[in-house]
């Protein structure tokens, strides 16, 4: 198993035909995921370059395909509108690449799309290597295996599954969940579900500074997880207070979001965290043999 | 973007929240001509986006238009005192000039986005006029919240049971529940991460006021309403943010230190690593870039030119993981640039692997450039070119 | 509150809904000097609530100011012709002159409530200009409906769907979701109860534009928007309407009918029972007059006198069941009106029972009138004098 | 038993110190109703007339009573944000008298207050004879029983009682749910309830002309109440079509919505429908004797 999705997920794209939406289409193709069709208003009865089918609607692409995930390219304007037009049509499961949308936007679609998760906005999206992946993710960097990984950064995770993938840890599903104040599915969500993983063995959770995701997580794992191996790591250990370095999630602000404040939770919930991306591999080890 | 309290004011105005008697000038003469005799006493108040402006003399009492003028000379003569992050200050453009309240009581009332809930949170206080985070120190419980359903939206309870809660004087339930309304209805239709009124004052003879105004807008939402465009050219960036804007980057994109390894990764996440590392292998790093998507060559030579014109870089460490990013253009843009640019040349470092590697590797061989394996490397190779 | 064209239009033109050019004159002189001569050709429309002003010959062409002039006062001139509803037709007291567009197709638009979902439910046929209840009946696959939920409220995406439900032409496409945007907005901005656009026209150069625009208010929110007042103020009653007001009652409290028994009852429930009594006692029913809550003794005279007056009653049955209405508090009104109304007296009929009945019928006794035990005894009663 | 109020029911009344508040809530008292206190803003902490306590926020009454259910007063462009601070606060039973509610406010209300029940707006409320009143019904017309009652009128409720009760047929609950377009509770939400109350032995429905509650009541009985001696009664038999009469939501649309098309919905499901008040104890006679 895995988690979120496996080998006969039935995938739609919505913006299909962008240059972003087409590429990307291309390279999930490659890797063996089920592209049913995408979504272009207009375009429907078209067939893209890849040969499958164009669809003016969402709605009609889940009636003739029977998709329950879809992948959104759409610019930041039209985004909110294509995750409440999946919403609508009866998807549960979206992945939304698009980075800059209005954070009201989003506060707007998380609170009245239930029954549907969301990846989040500005992410990487996901994969459980060796069956699917849905997003912009280097699918030849990863390797099927017994590792979960959850990030909220895009290259940093190809970063650690590379080496954990170099050191023989194989990975489940690795979910790179964004970096923006508001997302759609945190850590918990993740864990939750990994937590009920058969696959999975052995957790990897990349945070970052700002916000309480990470100490969230850490609470959870105390709580319910205590018999898995898991490390940590996190990101902007050395950036100063105050400033936002890149992502509009990594602010600082008060005691809670400082590396300081992750790590002592994390700790707290018996989880070493990693120096560095480099030393991940080795705490793993320590808890977990690789080649699992 | 942040505003200035006049900018923060007139969109009060259009909500319909009350804001002191005032105007706006950029020259004290102005300051001075609209100043009418009617009003006893006049406050000038800096227009910076930097704080401490009480402390730093910025905000001064007048008596008359001449009174005025003298005063937003004053003001307007010398910048704010530096603080770590606006080293030179910030200059006084323009002043906001306002009737003189008689305050009787200072109350504090904001609103802006809770991550962990996902919910807009109000938050109030009858301790108004001081460092919010100082009151949620020494009087946490001082602080009323409410978490809104936006599905519902505001509803006047939620004023009145904040005002209740937060033990907001009497005089201030009449006028707050619609005040509320007010900050949250401007909230969703400028698309704002924060809104704060501090204090929101009672004056002596019942009226309920905005004296301050601090709105912070959504970088993402500026599209939706075309007239920002103008007021965000009125308003000063950091250095930093006016240096990255220059670049073409976003203006989080880039922030710079005191090191001398200068840093280019993709990702924000990536880049944060990539300054780790650097000072895991003893180092200090120059700045923060993350080059974004899609890094042509116009854009990695901008990235290397901003980073050794305007940092002490004495070294750059270049660490790209191709995902969305290609190695290959990457690679191109890097040989690109570093036969194009006029700026000075520093050592390369280069760390590159992902989407296409193989013929991103191939254009630097080419090129005679020899990329590093790891991170780690990359940053130890790097550390030690730059001792 | 039925808005007539050139209102809905205003509000269209505040929601960015495209409409023609044009403008609305009170006279036709006026009407001419407002026509430039840049537009070839004129529509000149007759600005009234009733329906069918096409086939009434109120809405005319014209190809020059003078044109225009003649045609606004040949529409004038006569009011519409009268229906059942509008016995005496009504007054055209102004006409909207517009561009004449090169119209290729007609669509058809509007969003209402639906009771049954309790949503808002906006339609689309491709079927447009022509009555809506006509193409129910013969395309109804051609209507496309979407229900919104009102937490999420409108999103593109419904408009991009309803127009590829419906089949419009995609000349439609481009424009079509923000138009079904503006009149969502509308609805909730105004407290509309129905916005319809009929038909939605596609022009040869491919404008999409609202050719007429109906829009019903909801009375209960006009108090919102105070401009409202001043628009109702021009508006045309119809003449029970107009009476109902006068009398101090709702505008929907008060019908009248062809029948000779007079009824006045508490609550519309018990006000069309009581029409229904009088039916099956082998009568007619003269009106239907829903007395309201708390009938004081100038309400329940204003009541009695609205009816003798302004229909052909012979007697008059009061139907009173205390809730709300306490029945001496009706009693002591009937009392007082019959002492005070200077109108026809007729004979009465009194039902009375409920909260305070004992109380209300020693009031009646004490005025030496003697109330009937139950509905169908007055109905009976009342239609026995009557005949 | 009986359905939504029986006497231990906890009730607070929103705008209590208001003069329609002040007085039906002495009407309530005098049946025996459980109000526990009201609610007007700045009045905390005094009492009302009766004694009382008032409290500023629904939030305080319920922290310090308990209460449950409440009834409001509040006048129109009050009554929304009566609604929305009820169900904040955990109410989960709302009877709201207040007439002229704008529409919008009403549809905002319903759609977003999941789990709390509103009958109204404009309604007279509910009454459970014996136990406990909720609204304004004038108490003393009404007596325990077995008949359940739900109708859209308030006046014509009060005839068709008296009618039953002189006739020998007491009543569990009595609903008057309103008789505007948009209503929280409609004559299914009451079918549903009185299918599973053991006290209620028959029902009686006043529908009225105008939406399509009526033929969506019959097609409930049809399917889930079959064996329940139910009589209805349509009020506006003899109004003409195209008019509206007093209630905003007896306009007649299309063929939904006529007499003609209730009666015959209720017919076939088995229902008779009397052609008067004064008919239906008769109707009902036919089915289950008086007195039960």
């Amino acid at each position: 198993m895995s988690i979120f999705l496996d080998k006969n997920t039935k995938v739609i794209v919505q913006g299909i035909t962008g240059s972003e939406g087409s590429y990307h289409t291309s390279r999930m193709l490659e890797y063996g995921t089920k592209i049913a069709g995408g979504v272009t208003p207009g375009k429907g009865g078209q067939k893209t370059e890849h040969g499958l089918p164009v669809f003016d609607t969402v709605r009609d692409a889940v009636d003739a395909t029977g998709a329950t995930h879809t992948c959104i390219f759409v610019p930041p304007p039209f985004a909110a509108d294509a995750l409440f037009e999946a919403h609508d049509a009866g998807i549960t499961f979206a992945v939304c690449i698009t980075e800059g949308i209005p954070v009201h936007d989003v506060l707007r679609v998380v609170a009245t799309t239930p029954g549907m998760r969301i990846i989040g906005p500005n992410c990487p999206g996901l994969i459980s290597p060796g069956k699917s992946l849905i997003g912009i993710m280097p699918g030849h960097v990863f390797k099927e295996g017994s590792v979960g990984l959850v990030s909220r950064s895009g290259t940093l995770t190809y970063e650690v599954v590379d080496l954990l993938t170099r050191a023989g840890y194989g990975q489940s599903t690795c979910v790179g969940i964004g970096g923006d104040p508001i997302i759609g599915t945190t850590f918990v969500d993740c864990l939750r579900e990994f937590a009920n993983d058969s696959q999975t063995e052995a957790l990897v959770l990349c945070g970052e500074i700002g916000g309480s995701d990470e100490e969230d997580a850490a609470a959870f794992i105390r709580e319910h997880m205590p018999g898995m191996p898991i490390v940590a790591f996190i990101g902007g250990m050395n950036a100063p207070p105050g400033k936002s370095l890149g992502h509009a999630g990594a602010i600082i602000s008060g005691a809670f979001g400082t590396a300081q404040s992750k790590i002592a939770a994390f700790e707290a919930a018996g989880v070493p965290v990693a120096d560095r991306p480099s030393a991940i591999p080795g705490l793993l080890a320590q808890r977990v043999p690789a080649t699992v | 973007m942040n505003l200035m309290e006049y900018q923060g004011k007139e969109l009060f105005r259009r909500a319909g929240i009350p804001v002191p008697r005032g105007y706006h000038a950029a020259a004290p003469a102005r300051a001075a001509e609209l100043a009418t005799p009617d009003v006893p006493e006049w406050v000038v108040k800096a227009q910076v986006l930097m704080g401490g402006r009480g402390k730093a003399g910025k905000v001064k009492f007048a008596k008359s238009p001449d009174d005025v003028a003298s005063v937003a000379e004053e003001i307007m003569a010398t910048p704010m005192p530096p603080n770590r992050q606006n080293p030179k200050g910030e200059r006084v453009n323009s002043v906001l000039v306002e009737e003189k309240l008689p305050i009787v009581k200072e109350a504090y009332c904001a609103i802006a986005i809770d991550r962990t809930t996902k919910r807009p949170v109000i938050m109030v206080s009858r301790f108004g006029g001081m460092d919010i985070e100082e009151v949620s120190e020494k009087h946490p419980e001082s602080i009323a919240k409410f978490f809104v359903d936006t599905a519902i939206g505001y509803s006047p309870f939620i004023g009145r049971e904040l005002a209740f809660q937060a033990e907001l004087d009497p005089g201030y339930r009449k006028a707050f529940p619609a005040i509320v309304g007010g900050i949250y209805e401007l909230f969703f239709r400028y698309g704002a991460k924060l809104i704060e009124i501090n204090p929101l004052v009672l004056t002596s003879d019942g009226r309920v006021m905005a004296s301050d105004a601090k709105v912070e807008l959504d970088d993402d939402a500026l599209y939706k309403n075309p007239e920002f465009k103008e007021w965000q050219e009125t308003l000063p960036l950091d250095e930093d943010e006016a240096l990255a804007a220059q670049a073409g980057l976003g203006t989080r994109n880039f922030r710079r230190f005191d090191g001398n390894v200068g840093t280019i990764a993709n990702g924000a996440g990536l880049a944060m690593a990539t300054m780790d590392a650097v000072r895991n292998a003893g180092g200090n790093f120059a700045n923060f870039l993350d080059v974004g998507g899609g890094a042509n060559a116009e854009r990695v030579r901008n990235c290397y030119e901003l980073v050794v014109n305007h940092t002490g870089a004495k070294v750059m460490f270049i660490n790209i993981f191709g995902g969305i990013t290609r190695c290959d253009e990457v690679a191109k843009g890097i040989v690109e640039a570093l036969n194009t640019t006029k700026s000075r040349k520093v050592p390369l470092v280069i760390r590159l692997t992902g989407t296409n590697e193989e013929q991103g590797r191939k254009i630097l061989a080419d090129a005679k450039m020899t990329p590093v394996e790891t991170m780690d490397q990359g940053a130890a190779r790097a550390v030690e070119l730059a001792a």
